[in-house]
């Protein structure tokens, strides 16, 4: 199957007054109709960067290199307006933090349906309509008196819905999304990774999923690929890489999951892993200080 | 109570309101150093304050506000009082003239029709409470009742105040955010380097040198006063000629107002506008790393959109918390300015009222601008509420 | 006038510096129209002077720009011809005086009018008078010991006690401007301390002169216009009047650049640098800048010393101090001003000894001793800055071995110390209440000046004699050599020491005639005319 | 072929930005071993200017505040004359006799104002370290009493806060009467509350920190929590506070001297000096190089303040 965004030799580097620092070295991915690519790896790996590259939202001294392909074109190879008309449109993202990644002072409402106005040039009823619809699939109820309403008069749980809410609005064919349940509790965690599957299953969407936490990874992704230093030093099917790992990067990341050792092979694994907590202290708020360091 | 107490003072937590020249550096490095120490970095304290805030809350808040408000302004009479009564020499010789000053029973009459016969408290007591009754007294320079003169420099005032504010503001974000959006580079070290020549600029120097140059020298603007002599003030209205002739439709003593508004304007605004520039930058650099930003732009916004309706929306409490310090401080710079280009204003005004020991006259600009500090940091706080909803009550 | 309306169309635009620039580089021509023709054919001058002025109610102002005002809204009984200050000529009325200059009967001229139309009365005259006497304002020492008698219609009788030959000069100031006694009464005017016509009187003017007032803002700017009604004989030529208060540096902006046809403040070094199109009447003001040296020893042993006084005579380089005055000025010769009867000669004037100061200042035991000169910094006499003038006095007192701090304070809180007599040294200034001499006989011992120097009533008495003299002899010839005895003793035993009269500038365009410098109202604002 | 994912990076390349400040946190938050070469010594002495001195803007700002530090210490014995003598003619233009020309009592302009820079800059050094002192020992008390005590010195520092700067060390110059020292009494009247503001809240701040509750617990006085445990946490925002000071006192006082209520003649202070220029703005002279000097020296402090600020608390420019 001819995948829907292929990731091709992307090399990325930042410049300081030290020179070029490495970032991503040779990365190729690639995510299809209706799978979940999973990219997992340590903070400071480059994982969160790759998902930034596609929609050109690298940090601004960065030198890239390689091919990031979709529908024909070249991504890097566009920008101002026609990166535009992809980002939002034709690809969605969803970030870490939904209590950061939507405007504190713009209602829901507004959040949900301008870009909606912007790429479908459609009425502002029909981005409404379209933005309840939405909100109704990723199980937010309240109708159109909730897109009158503030992100912080939701739970953690509910904003992210919306944010997913937010990035499929334009009925894009991929979606990225950065550690998306990483700074929700575990007990919605579960939720949200329900509602991202499903919605791969229904809308045949692209998913490429990165994340730091192997047992997330575990519970939705169809293909894993673990980065290191920029490298991707392993990718392959979910029951592959977890049942036998071929780098030993791998197999002492998943030795970090407790009583994981042997592998997940279904969803069903998940019960048993979901509660765990974070490996080390800050590592929560790393995805946040790579992001930012960039 | 502390944690009402902090948003009370939240507008203020910039710090200084400032001063003569520019003094501005203070307020921007100020705030920007105060926002950096407060360990919990909270937007000119606005994440901090009331998210859960009852209409009843909300009326003993601004109650309490309202209240600390005239005690300040008490607390600003009393100073000044006991300033001027500090001063060594006699207001009454200043105030009568020379001649009529040898007339001992001419004196004693002043004294007494100014109360100056009584002891200091209860000079204080009257003044007080005559203050209650919105009498602010007769000035003995110019005979006039100080809430007249006031009236007549006050729109003078705010002419140029408001004229380099709106000025200032415009070119402050505009500047401000082109320097955050190219942090590090050529455009940004200029401009950072512009900015803080401009706010280095000790005013009154300024003031001399444009007035020299574009009027004396190359003759582009006009001479000093409001108006070119000869051109009648408009019917008054606000008592600012430019709006004043608008309404009264005199085309040409708009523009003979607007011309002679130009040079003075140009010189606070060069002064705030370095001020605005330094601070929007920080804001809008903290802001353009949120998520929120990226996320706006993963949705594929056009820039002018991200900039306004995301990037804008976020930096606006901190920027008009400033603007409010801003606006404050230049009723100050004006004291410089005014007499430079024979402004007939309230910097004169306080300036020859401080000078002639007019003890009335000082304590009523003061009072006046102290009450205009308090309404911005008032209007700035409930405009907090409009901007940002979380600090919105009874959500 | 120039037209404004090419440059304010190109400044309208302008928000900042940018277009401010832009707009310059459009060409910079057509801006000066001729003096006095703006578009409409009325005709408009502007004078630039620094505002000094509570009120122009006649009977309370005593500021030179209220002068300046009061001078062109009321006419006065006497006054003096615009190119003359010694000689008193009739306006309003006529007079005649008895032998012994106690009595004196003025007869109203026939056929003047207010600028209401009403006739002028022998009523109107007393009533000004009294008036003036009555609200113990800053002015009514004028007319202390007069009694004003009404005779009949055109009639009225001023008697004093003691012979007044200045009296005549002291009617034709502009304190003594007669208001329409009617008008004034019905808006609360009297003759008492009661009176409470100001606050009219600054709206209105309610007498005769050339111009009546349309707008005064004491802050900013006054503007008069024509006496339609006026029928004296100083005709006014310009239709509008516009007096406005600017900075002496501005003013001289103005006058250059021809924003302004007069300019009154300026000093004498910028009069020096004044461009060629600007001309200049520079005369020795009637101001006299003097040092005051406290002879009270309660404040201060040294300077009571009379070796003091003679080291800071001798030590003060007139020359050096009339380099810092610029044009116009002169060493003061005496305290009576050069342009007053009994003024001396330059032989007479005080000398610059060096050698001599520095004997005088070792004997007085001032040498190593620090003395403080106190001076108001707030204010210009006639441009001349005091501070500049301070600072070249300390320095020129240093080289003969008298050091001394600058006090400078503003006028307000210095005139205190000044009227009080504690200042130890005291730079000052006295501008003539009227023109006659006998203003200046304040210096005396006891006199209400000579106090302030603690120079009290006995301290001499040949002095204190010529004095008594100066008030009361009437013969000029007799009064010229009262005076100039007077002057001579003070030049040698006061503790005062006349140092100079500022240059009087007034800067006007060519398009200007008829610029006279006064002593007492500066400039007739009526009498200028257009070249 | 051309290598189209290439040529954005060259395109890019291009307008990579100087080095900046910027860069300089980044980095330390990348992974160490990616960090190429070693470096090198004239490096490290490099890194350890301030960084936003790092650029020939900066080393210009640093220069001029040098070199006027160093005129504060020197300047009279390098004057070429006594900035007092009035020997020159009067109003000389810049030239040989006087290379900066003789003002209106014909001294010389370059001594007065090599003179003025001890009597500004030294008073602008008095002026912030006195209202950092009252300031911050204000704003110690508020934070740490609390209830009455701190509510007081707030509420009094509101009081001056709201006060009209000028007008108020206006009046309190015209009261005390004109001098140098009392014009930084009145300016100092109006200087230390913010100080007072920054250090209470974070003595508030911190006050809620564990350590500081756990000091307490431990039975640790009031005064050795303050000195221990507030203190050291206050002195780097308040010296960055006090770095951004410096030009604005500079202004404030030369602005006070040049409203008459400072320095008194003939004391060579640059407010005043422009302030007597006025009257004799023909000889640009006379107020366009104390204007400078005081522009020179505020810009200056200014800068150094500004990247004092840049490096101590990288969270402001934080990346």
């Amino acid at each position: 199957m001819k995948p829907v965004l292929a990731i091709e030799d992307l090399c990325l580097g930042i410049r300081n007054e030290d020179g070029l620092k490495p970032i991503l070295d040779h990365v190729c991915l690639e995510v299809g109709r209706g799978q979940v690519q999973g990219l997992a790896g340590e903070s400071g790996s480059g994982k969160t960067i790759t998902g930034l590259v596609v929609t050109g939202l690298e940090p601004a001294k960065s030198e890239v290199s390689g091919h990031i392909w979709m529908d024909g074109n070249d991504l890097l190879q566009i920008t101002g307006s026609s990166l535009n008309a992809i980002r939002g449109r034709r690809v969605g993202t969803v970030f870490q933090d939904p209590s950061t990644s939507l405007h504190p002072q713009l209602t829901v409402g507004a959040q949900l349906t301008d870009h909606v106005r912007y790429h479908l040039r459609v009425s502002k009823t029909e981005a409404m309509d379209r933005a309840v619809r939405m909100l109704d699939r990723v199980g937010v109820a309240g109708g159109r008196a909730t897109l009158q309403r503030y992100p912080h008069e939701f739970s953690g749980g509910q904003r992210q819905r919306i944010a997913i809410a937010a990035a499929l609005a334009c009925d894009p064919s991929v979606l990225i999304a950065d550690e998306p349940t990483t700074a929700l509790d575990v007990t919605v965690q579960a939720g949200v990774l329900n509602l991202i599957r499903e919605l791969v299953d229904s809308l045949g969407l692209a998913v490429l999923f990165i994340t730091h936490d192997l047992g997330v990874m575990s519970a939705v992704a169809d293909n894993v690929a673990i980065m290191r230093q920029g490298r991707i030093v392993e990718n392959g099917p979910r029951q592959a890489v977890f049942a036998s790992p071929q780098h030993a990067y791998t197999r002492e990341l998943l030795a970090a999951l407790p009583g994981a050792r042997g592998g997940l092979k279904s969803r069903a694994d998940l019960a048993r892993i979901m509660p765990l907590a974070p490996d080390e202290p800050g590592q929560t708020m790393a995805p946040a200080s790579e992001a930012g360091a960039v | 109570m502390s944690h009402m107490d902090d948003a009370a003072t939240a507008s203020f937590a910039a710090g200084p309101v400032t001063d003569l020249a520019g003094s501005g550096g203070q307020v921007a490095d100020a705030a920007e150093a105060s926002s950096a120490a407060r360990p919990v970095s909270d937007v000119a304290g606005s994440s901090g304050r009331g998210t859960r805030r009852s209409h009843g809350q909300l009326w003993r808040y601004i109650g309490k506000r309202l209240l600390i408000a005239v005690g300040l302004l008490f607390g600003m009479t009393l100073v000044t009082f006991s300033l001027t009564n500090l001063v060594p020499g006699d207001p009454v010789a200043a105030a009568l003239g020379q001649r009529a000053a040898d007339n001992p029973e001419t004196v004693a009459r002043f004294r007494a029709e100014y109360g100056l016969d009584k002891s200091l408290p209860a000079q204080y007591a009257a003044y007080v409470s005559r203050l209650v009754r919105l009498d602010l007294g007769v000035s003995w320079q110019t005979h006039h009742p100080v809430s007249e003169d006031l009236a007549k420099a006050v729109p003078a005032t705010m002419e140029i105040a408001f004229g380099a504010i709106i000025c200032a503001v415009i070119l402050g974000i505009i500047l401000g955010a082109w320097s955050a959006y190219r942090r590090g580079r050529i455009t940004d070290q200029v401009l950072r380097l512009v900015s803080l020549v401009g706010i280095s600029l000790p005013t009154f120097w300024t003031a001399i040198v444009c007035f020299y140059a574009f009027y004396y020298r190359l003759g582009w603007a006009p001479g000093s006063g409001r108006l070119t002599p000869g051109v009648m003030a408009p019917p008054k209205v606000t008592g600012m000629y430019t709006i004043d002739a608008l309404l009264a439709g005199e085309w040409r003593t708009f523009v003979d107002a607007s011309a002679h508004l130009v040079l003075p304007t140009l010189v606070l605004t060069l002064y705030t506008v370095g001020l605005l520039t330094r601070f929007s930058r920080t804001s809008i650099l903290e802001v353009l790393d949120q998520d929120y930003v990226r996320a706006a732009k993963a949705k594929g916004l056009p820039g002018r959109t991200v900039f306004l309706r995301y990037i804008l929306r976020g930096a606006a409490v901190p920027i008009l918390t400033m603007v409010g310090l801003a606006f404050g401080s230049l009723l100050s710079g004006t004291v410089l300015v005014e007499s430079i280009f024979g402004w007939p204003g309230l910097g004169s005004y306080a300036y020859q009222a401080a000078s002639k020991l007019d003890l009335l006259a000082v304590m009523g600009v003061g009072l006046f601008v102290g009450l205009v500090y308090l309404c911005i940091n008032l209007l700035v706080d409930l405009a907090y509420g409009v901007i940002d909803p979380r600090v919105r009550i009874g959500q | 006038m120039i037209s404004p309306k090419n440059k304010m169309f190109r400044l309208t635009g302008a928000l900042g510096a940018a277009a401010l620039l832009l707009s310059g580089c459009a060409d910079n021509g057509n801006e000066d129209g001729a003096a006095g023709e703006p578009g409409d054919g009325a005709t408009q001058i502007v004078v630039d002077t620094t505002f000094d002025i509570k009120t122009i109610d006649p009977a309370r102002e005593y500021e030179p720009t209220g002068q300046i005002l009061v001078k062109a809204l009321y006419d006065t009984l006497l006054t003096f011809a615009d190119d003359d200050t010694t000689t008193v000529i009739p306006d309003l009325a006529t007079f005649e005086s008895n032998s012994d200059q106690t009595e004196f009967t003025l007869t109203m001229t026939e056929g003047r009018v207010f600028s209401d139309g009403a006739p002028i009365t022998a009523d109107d005259a007393v009533f000004s008078l009294q008036r003036l006497q009555g609200l113990e304002g800053n002015p009514s020492f004028l007319l202390a010991g007069v009694q004003v008698e009404k005779v009949d219609e055109m009639t009225l009788k001023l008697v004093t006690d003691v012979p007044s030959p200045s009296l005549p000069a002291v009617l034709a100031t502009p304190s003594c401007g007669i208001v329409n006694s009617k008008l004034v009464q019905e808006n609360g005017g009297s003759t008492s301390a009661t009176d409470s016509a100001e606050e009219f009187l600054n709206e209105t003017s309610a007498g005769s002169g050339p111009y009546i007032l349309e707008k005064l803002d004491t802050a900013s700017e006054a503007i008069l216009v024509k006496n339609d009604k006026y029928n004296g004989p100083q005709k006014p030529t310009y239709d509008t009047v516009i007096l406005r208060n600017t900075e002496p540096a501005t003013q001289k902006m103005n006058v250059e650049r021809g924003d302004s046809q007069v300019a009154l403040g300026l000093s004498g070094d910028m009069v020096d640098s004044l461009a060629d199109n600007v001309n200049v009447e520079s005369v020795p003001s009637a101001t006299v800048v003097f040092l005051l040296i406290n002879a009270d020893s309660a404040i201060s042993e040294i300077t009571a010393s009379s070796e003091f006084v003679r080291a800071v005579k001798n030590g003060i380089n007139y020359d050096g101090l009339l380099e810092i005055a610029g044009r116009g000025a002169a060493q003061a010769t005496g305290l009576v001003p050069s342009v007053f009867l009994g003024a001396l000669g330059s032989a007479d004037a005080l000398k610059y000894d060096a050698a001599a100061a520095r004997t005088a200042a070792e004997a007085s035991g001032a040498v190593g001793q620090k003395l403080t000169l106190s001076f108001p910094n707030d204010i210009d006499p006639t441009g001349l800055n005091l501070t500049t003038l301070a600072e070249r006095i300390q320095s020129q007192l240093s080289q003969v071995g008298i050091e001394v701090d600058l006090a400078p304070a503003p006028f307000a809180t210095e005139i205190d110390a000044y009227r009080d007599g504690k200042e130890q040294i005291g730079l000052w200034y006295w501008n003539p209440d009227y023109m006659d001499p006998a203003n200046y006989l304040a210096f005396g011992p006891g006199q209400s000046v000579g106090l302030r120097a603690g120079w009290p009533e006995g301290s001499n008495p040949a002095i204190e004699a010529l004095v008594s003299q100066g008030y009361t002899t009437g013969d000029l010839d007799a009064r010229r050599t009262v005076f100039e005895n007077w002057g001579k003793a003070m030049n040698a035993d006061s503790p005062f020491v006349p140092l100079l009269q500022p240059g009087s500038n007034v800067a006007y365009q060519p398009s200007v005639s008829g610029v006279y410098y006064n002593p007492v109202w500066l400039i007739n604002v009526a009498g200028l005319g257009i070249a | 072929m051309t290598n189209p994912g290439q040529a954005k990076a060259q395109a890019k390349a291009q307008t990579k930005a100087q080095q900046c400040p910027q860069a300089q946190a980044q980095e330390s938050a990348q992974p160490r071993a990616q960090m190429a070469n070693r470096r090198s010594l004239t490096r490290r002495i490099w890194r350890l200017i301030p960084p936003g001195l790092r650029q020939p803007l900066g080393i210009v700002a640093a220069l001029i505040a040098l070199t006027w530090l160093v005129i504060c210490l020197v300047g009279p014995s390098i004057a070429p004359y006594d900035p007092l003598a009035q020997d020159l003619p009067r109003f000389t233009p810049p030239g040989s006799v006087a290379w900066l020309g003789t003002d209106e009592l014909g001294r010389d302009l370059l001594s007065r104002i090599l003179a003025g820079a001890r009597v500004t800059i030294g008073l602008s050094l008095l002026l912030v370290c006195l209202s950092m002192l009252i300031g911050s020992l204000l704003g110690l008390l508020a934070g740490f009493f609390g209830r009455w005590v701190g509510e007081t010195i707030m509420r009094f520092t509101d009081l001056v806060l709201a006060f009209p700067t000028v007008i108020l060390a206006m009046v309190t110059a015209a009261a005390l009467g004109a001098s140098l020292f009392n014009a930084v009494l009145a300016a100092l009247v109006v200087s230390w509350p913010p100080y007072a503001r920054v250090v209470r809240s974070i003595v508030m701040g911190l006050r809620e920190n564990e350590f500081v509750a756990s000091g307490r617990l431990l039975g640790f006085s009031s005064v050795r929590s303050m000195r221990v445990d507030i203190l050291p946490n206050t002195v780097g925002p308040v010296l960055v506070m006090a770095s951004l000071d410096i030009g604005t006192a500079a202004l404030l006082l030369s602005g006070l001297s040049f409203l008459g209520l400072g320095a008194k003649p003939p004391t060579p202070e640059w407010g005043s000096m422009v302030s007597s220029a006025v009257a004799h703005f023909d000889k640009w002279w006379l107020g366009v190089f104390p204007g400078l000097a005081i522009l020179t020296v505020v810009i200056a402090f200014n800068f150094i303040g500004d990247a004092l600020r840049d490096a101590l608390d990288p969270g402001v420019e934080k990346s």
